[in-house]
């Protein structure tokens, strides 16, 4: 059955609450706007102004009200327009969320999701494009899932809805008119995903390729080329979920490859690769390393507007298929 | 003896509120009364334990007390149920014990104890009590503005008649932070006061330099609110009572300015008279003490005696010492609790090494 | 014919100002009138072109067109001058014309060529002029609040005798960061002008879904403001003649509100007509457009005839279609520019590839 | 010449205030109250409310002027109470100030100042002990400098706000009373030191400890008990800057050494350790390894408050100790 990345939201989120009263969706414009990349569409007519909540531009206010509504035992679902307004509202997704638990020593509790787009989307230039990944994945009390295709939102959305910790959901704007086929148990109303395990996508047993959200399509891809013009067979891991990162994956995948590369949009600069570096470095895994990691992520630079060095801001398909070769680079000698 | 006793309450300075709604008025009688001044005592005794302690090293880090501003946590209590929720910031002990939780846990907590009322993991910023609906304790200056207004939001939601209430200082009014919340408080009508403590100064900045409008009450825009006196624990209850109606009939929020003063600095690094005189301190205790309001009516009644009074805040006393003797040799949080309560399920936790790490990977 | 004609302002709503110091009268003549005609249909026109470039793909991402609301930045320019500091919002492209860019820039930034305002690298959200005080161009709702309560900071710090002007939209006046901003404008008299360009829609969300207080000239608490009408350039000019002094003077900020329009959705995406009807559109379209005043008055004073009108806006026409094909084939940003103005001295930058990095780590 | 840290701050930010009109000190408590740590102390009275600005709890507020005065040729120095606080204001620093100058094609400029406490004080908990080194060093557009001692404190805050890129400037409180003896050039009025490089404060051979702030200290204490217990000659690089980061004096070192240990207080994922191995895995330096890089880090929990966890929450001098053993550990078998 095919579906887009945005039904898959969509779907998953209608779902969610209609089997949990407790369930609502708060953001600006989610309402009767139906979102405004129309990942919400129909959601305010089907449940009304008490389920879908339009607000003000106010995201420090609206995001410390959903923490607030969140720890009295409700379940928002928090949508940030992008995840580069949730600058607004970090200190409440940090200070009054994530650390509560703790330093209630377990008395408070935030089932919340925030979700909406991070990372780069087409042209919108340095202010509207990028990837919180590393940040989130960084804080303690979060967990950070990072989706690639439908299978992924629709399991890894509802079960974040119905965990019990904060969630930091990261979604893609690229991907969200991308259509997926899948097995019909995905469109099941209680499919969901475990939230601290990554995915084998494609088997391989010379390298590893590592990779999450938009990314792992591009890896897949130069998996595909790896194959036909070098005859390299890649593995591709769909990591979805940063935090817990499933360390235990990489290094499953590594011991068997015994070559990684690490593909992330983000800024390299203590980066999802830089931890996955840091992984290898202090576990076995080290010892199976026939070549040193490579690492491909998006250029150190706030990101620019022109296509032509946006695209070079980013990385390509040909950038995963060069790392791969420099990471093979010993063996094919 | 009368059984009650009908005191006035001054006038209000009101913003888009009509005089002629104001209780005017507040009936009390000896129990109450009582109750009142031994809870109030036991506040100002664990303040002053806690600042002793402090002093002893036993207790680190910041340490905001409360003593001169107890008739406002203890005003709002009486007129308030756990039903109703309270969220407050940094200085929060007292709120802790309004709320339920007892000197002994409180003072542990401090103490750095695992029997403290947050297992010592949070100090003396971090008090919670989920059960009796109370959300901290936020050591982040006007975050528990939003976070209170989303209490609000979920008892609404819930349509329960009851409030939330998120107090604030006078300094945190310059967060814009409380100016979104209320905003949305007011297009959808949540049952939220916003209760501003004014202690006259934020750390060592006075009202005037720091808030281009001081009157605290008139700043939630086309938000009604009013300003009392918050020394007298009558008149807090009464404003408080007040508020909780106009709230659970749905009118939506309230800015309520209390005035009050603290008496120890800002927190135990400031002796708190770089900025402000002893005089001025002195003269607060002296005719605006919040314990003393209470005694001097239970004694002008004839409802207790001077001695009996006396008889109590000894006991408080006693009791917090023994209560302090005992959880010095409380045990603290050990290796295992440094890792419970990341999430609510258990997953890889990375140690300092990599060897102390929980879980392998 | 006469040199100069008066036309009379509306009444100007208030808060804590006095309605006899505001200004009743405009005054203008043909040249002025002219130019205000000339500058405001280069803004249209180069809207008008945005749109269909980016109809063609030759434009992408955001993309927030200004048509409809040219004699609030036209009008303020007629006030100011380039000593005085400007920041807007992302909706930008007519106040960098306004701030002395030429539409050329304007478009070519747009068309991500190198010979843009931004060389390309910020597209419709990032132009500045630094040189004429033009800040911007921010893509963050509110941020250019504070940001340009900052340009007025440094105006007074040096004591300069100008003014400094954040725009924002009635959507942005529920960022909190405004009232943090505004306050210490307040307490430190600033020389700052928060003019609210009230189109009445945030995106597809109208005033009063939005803000409890839709009254945006009042929402300074203390600091006096005012709405005017926005669509006649006379008005705007003299209302800002009027903040101007004030704030130089010494009296600190205003809060001003321009009602206006915008035509076109909020973004390409939008198509603007799914929370608002057609008929309120075109209502504004027939009675209120800013160039259709201008151009009536030229016409009514017999400053200008018809046909004369119609060929200055042909040859805006004619020339930015000009420029636009000629800008087709301008240079995009190249690989060197990627690594460009990221810090203002030179360091390692990571590629995409390790081999792809500036210097050696 | 001795001096505590505090010192070093305060009187390299009156030296740069009496050099360039340009400069003011600006935040909460800085003025009349002599700093919330006294480390203003006497500037208001010496330079008075033109150049000393006590600003209301408005971090937002105050951090948007202080960038709109930097982008008009001021050279503003913003004090942080502690850099918690700066997650109220964090979209400033990111989008309105650190992308501006490429944003707009080198005209806009912001030379200005961030400072104020980071990491762990002590006893101050969760929500005030936060390290935020790793996630405004990923950020392309800022310089983040991590001082230790008094020359650093003189030499990089001068050197800081004489720059004309913005810099973030991380102190940490527990060293602001900590005395340094240093040669007297470090206080002449001109001492700058370069905000690109890192400093051997202790040579060695068998093993690089890379180490930035507090960690500094510690580092030194380790390799002196390393000598003396193991003979093991153990050479610490003081970071000092983290971006730029010095690549080049960590590579160098670790092509000497073929072992390295990395020390932070912050969170582990996605640090400065993770930054450097994965730095070391694609360079030369991985071909020099003898050993893979040790990490040593804060725990992967929000900061408890009572100090029988908190010690165990943050690196000690044993935790040092132990990980340059185990990075040593082939070699001494
Ligand atoms: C966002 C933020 N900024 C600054 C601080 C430091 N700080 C803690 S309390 C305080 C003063 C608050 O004053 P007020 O709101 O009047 O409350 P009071 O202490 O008088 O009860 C400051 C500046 C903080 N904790 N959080
Ligand atoms: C902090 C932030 N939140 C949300 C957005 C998305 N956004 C961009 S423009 C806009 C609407 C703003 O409306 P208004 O202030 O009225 O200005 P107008 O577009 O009408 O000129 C929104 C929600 C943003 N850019 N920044
Ligand atoms: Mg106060
Ligand atoms: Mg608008």
């Amino acid at each position: 059955k095919e579906m887009t990345c945005r039904d898959a939201i969509n779907t998953a989120m209608c779902e969610e609450i209609e089997r949990d009263p407790k369930v609502f969706l708060i953001g600006e414009e989610v309402g009767q706007y139906n979102g405004a990349y129309k990942v919400s569409k129909g959601m305010y007519d089907k449940y009304g102004p008490s389920r879908i909540w339009d607000t003000p531009i106010s995201e420090t206010g609206f995001t410390g009200i959903s923490v607030g509504a969140g720890l009295m035992g409700l379940r928002p679902i928090v949508e940030f327009m992008t995840w580069n307004f949730s600058l607004q509202a970090i200190d409440h997704i940090v200070n009054s969320c994530a650390k509560s638990h703790y330093m209630s020593a377990g008395d408070l509790k935030c089932p919340i999701v925030f979700r909406g787009i991070n990372g780069v989307s087409a042209g919108v230039a340095a202010q509207h494009s990028q990837c919180f990944g590393s940040w989130y994945s960084s804080v303690p009390g979060l967990k950070v899932v990072v989706p690639w295709n439908v299978e992924d939102y629709r399991g890894l959305l509802k079960a974040s809805i119905r965990d019990n910790d904060p969630v930091v959901f990261l979604e893609n704007e690229m991907m969200y008119g991308v259509t997926f086929d899948h097995p019909d148990h995905v469109y099941d109303k209680d499919f969901v995903l475990p939230l601290n395990q990554a995915k084998v996508e494609r088997e391989g047993t010379d390298v590893t390729i590592t990779a999450f959200s938009k990314m792992v399509g591009f890896s897949l891809q130069a998996a595909d080329i790896l194959k036909r013009d070098h005859d390299i067979s890649a593995e591709v891991l769909n990591l979805r979920v940063i935090r817990p990162l499933d360390r235990n994956a990489i290094i499953k995948s590594v011991k068997k490859t015994n070559r990684i590369v690490s593909v992330e949009e983000g800024w390299p600069q203590c980066g999802i690769g830089a931890e996955i570096a840091a992984s290898i470095m202090e576990t076995d895994a080290f010892d199976y390393l026939d070549a040193p990691m490579e690492r491909i992520a998006g250029a150190d630079v706030p990101m620019p507007y022109s296509v032509s060095i946006e695209r070079q801001a980013v990385p390509q398909v040909e950038n995963i298929v060069n790392a791969v070769l420099k990471a093979c680079y010993r063996k094919k000698q | 003896f009368a059984s009650t006793v009908t005191v006035n309450i001054p006038k209000f300075e009101l913003h888009r509120l009509d005089q002629s709604e104001m209780p005017t008025q507040a009936t009390t009688n000896k129990d109450e009364l009582m109750t009142y001044f031994k809870h109030m005592s036991v506040m100002r005794r664990t303040e002053v334990v806690a600042d002793n302690l402090y002093k002893a090293k036993l207790i680190r880090g910041f340490c905001h007390l409360y003593d001169g501003q107890e008739a406002i946590a203890e005003g709002m209590e009486a007129a308030l149920t756990y039903e109703d929720a309270i969220i407050t910031a940094y200085r929060d002990h007292c709120q802790a014990l309004a709320r339920g939780d007892t000197p002994y846990r409180v003072l542990a907590e401090m103490l750095q104890k695992k029997t403290g009322s947050s297992s010592g993991k949070g100090g003396s910023m971090h008090y919670y009590n989920s059960k009796n609906n109370f959300y901290g304790g936020n050591g982040i200056v006007g975050a528990q503005l939003p976070v209170g207004t989303g209490l609000a939001f979920a008892l609404k939601y819930q349509n329960k008649p009851n409030v939330a209430v998120a107090m604030y200082g006078d300094g945190a009014a310059n967060q814009g932070q409380i100016y979104e919340a209320a905003n949305m408080a007011a297009l959808w009508k949540l049952p939220i006061l916003y209760v501003c403590e004014n202690n006259l100064y934020g750390m060592g900045t006075s009202n005037d330099r720091a808030s281009h409008n001081t009157k605290f009450y008139t700043r939630g825009d086309l938000i009604p609110g009013f300003k009392i006196d918050g020394q007298n624990i009558l008149v807090v209850r009464e404003a408080m009572r007040f508020a909780k109606k106009w709230c659970v009939a749905g009118k939506g929020p309230l800015f309520i300015e209390f005035l009050t003063y603290r008496y120890h600095g800002h927190s135990m690094s400031d002796p708190g008279i770089t900025y402000r005189t002893r005089e001025e301190i002195n003269e607060v205790r002296a005719k605006r003490d919040p314990i003393e309001i209470v005694r001097k009516l239970l004694l002008e009644n004839s409802w207790a005696a001077e001695a009996e009074l006396k008889d109590i805040e000894k006991k408080i006393r006693a009791d917090i010492e023994a209560d302090v003797e005992k959880m010095k040799s409380d045990p603290e949080p050990t290796f295992e609790d440094l890792y419970a309560h990341v999430g609510t399920d258990k997953h890889y936790i990375r140690g300092v090494e990599y060897k102390l790490s929980q879980l392998e990977y």
